[in-house]
């Protein structure tokens, strides 16, 4: 099991590039036999006849880092993972963009999807984490997670 | 005996600066009252506190260098 | 909703480059919120003693094609999701390189998560495809799924 | 009347080959029985039968240019 911290915000869009260079560093590590991936990605959703074009993210990074911490330690007790990394955008991801990335790792599937599921819910629940919704004529409001 | 604020988000538009020290204060509940007097704005905002970077869910002492977090609804994700 | 058929095969592994490639197509697609991404890798099982080094699949493919499609169909009927892809190794395929990918995006999370595990859960146990366990020695087994 | 066999993975070990024609076979049962008698080892697979790509659960008449299929147990993903 590996369970080195590492630190979670990443400066603005998470990249295809970056993922996949996250996928690759897992083709050592033959015991495992599924992954599971999911990717939070920056929707343009109208809010009174505005569009959004990107989300400003802000954070309590001390804490937050401190709960992704808290949350990956549970995930580990809970499920049988291999692996497991957590990478959340902080600043600007424009519409299109993706700006969470949780990869979780394990020899069957079963574990890595319903670890997955553990943790974005827990995320969006209990990480210090603001987004701004901007708009086009750069007006915005505080997002809502629903 | 003095603490530390920081507030994020909406509330950080609200007060104008994201952190600053006071002193004299002994529970989070004598805090948030005494924030509605300075922004009355508070009032109208739904948000959670953290003491040294723990959610409290009730009226919490204070101690010499605390830290008090102000959090409006999280939205990351 | 993206319909269209394609070619699920894929010869040889599937690469984190192709994964990449798949994730950047969809940030055109600003109405999507969230990607769940399956990936199934192969592992190194040890069998009475020898370590597995490549799984080497073979199908029949035109029942497998119509049988992804119907599967395909099925999940959109039943789930809010898109964007639908499901691409799946033909050939050998090494230890720790990935022979299924398979990716759901919905506006929320739940759907795309939800899609992702029935795709898998069928894919697996309805679609005619055989992989053979390939030993060091040459010598192999014929898998079966558990 | 002719029909189309073809087999996959453990099944193509056992015919050595992978698809030929054969006639005279009106149903999925009657072809099992044939073909058990020609290959024994069948008898001791698991195996089930496809008709033009649709699997089929109980015994089924066949005709003229079907294809059956031999299916082992799936093992994708």
């Amino acid at each position: 099991m590996e369970k080195k911290k590492h630190t979670v915000f990443i400066s603005g869009a998470i990249t295809p590039i970056f993922i996949a260079d996250s996928i690759a560093k897992h083709s050592s590590k033959t015991s495992i036999g599924g992954h599971n991936i999911f990717l939070g990605q920056v929707r343009n959703d109208v809010i009174d006849g505005k569009m959004v074009v990107a989300i400003d993210y802000s954070a309590y990074e001390e804490m937050a880092e401190q709960k992704f911490n808290e949350i990956r330690e549970a995930a580990f007790a809970k499920y049988e993972i291999i692996c497991m990394h957590i990478y959340h955008s902080i600043g600007i991801v424009k519409t299109g963009e993706i700006s969470l990335f949780v990869f979780t790792s394990s020899a069957h599937r079963k574990e890595a999807i319903e670890a997955s599921t553990y943790l974005v819910n827990r995320i969006k629940e209990e990480v210090p984490v603001w987004g701004k919704e901007v708009f086009e004529d750069e007006s915005y409001v505080w997002k809502k997670n629903t | 005996m003095e603490i530390t604020i920081l507030v994020f988000g909406q509330i950080k538009e609200i007060t104008g600066i994201a952190a600053w020290q006071i002193s004299g204060i002994k529970s989070t509940e004598e805090l948030a009252a005494k924030l509605v007097m300075q922004f009355p704005e508070l009032a109208l905002m739904k948000y959670a506190m953290a003491v040294n970077k723990i959610l409290i869910q009730t009226d919490t002492e204070l101690n010499e260098n605390d830290t008090v977090a102000l959090l409006p609804p999280f939205s990351g994700g």
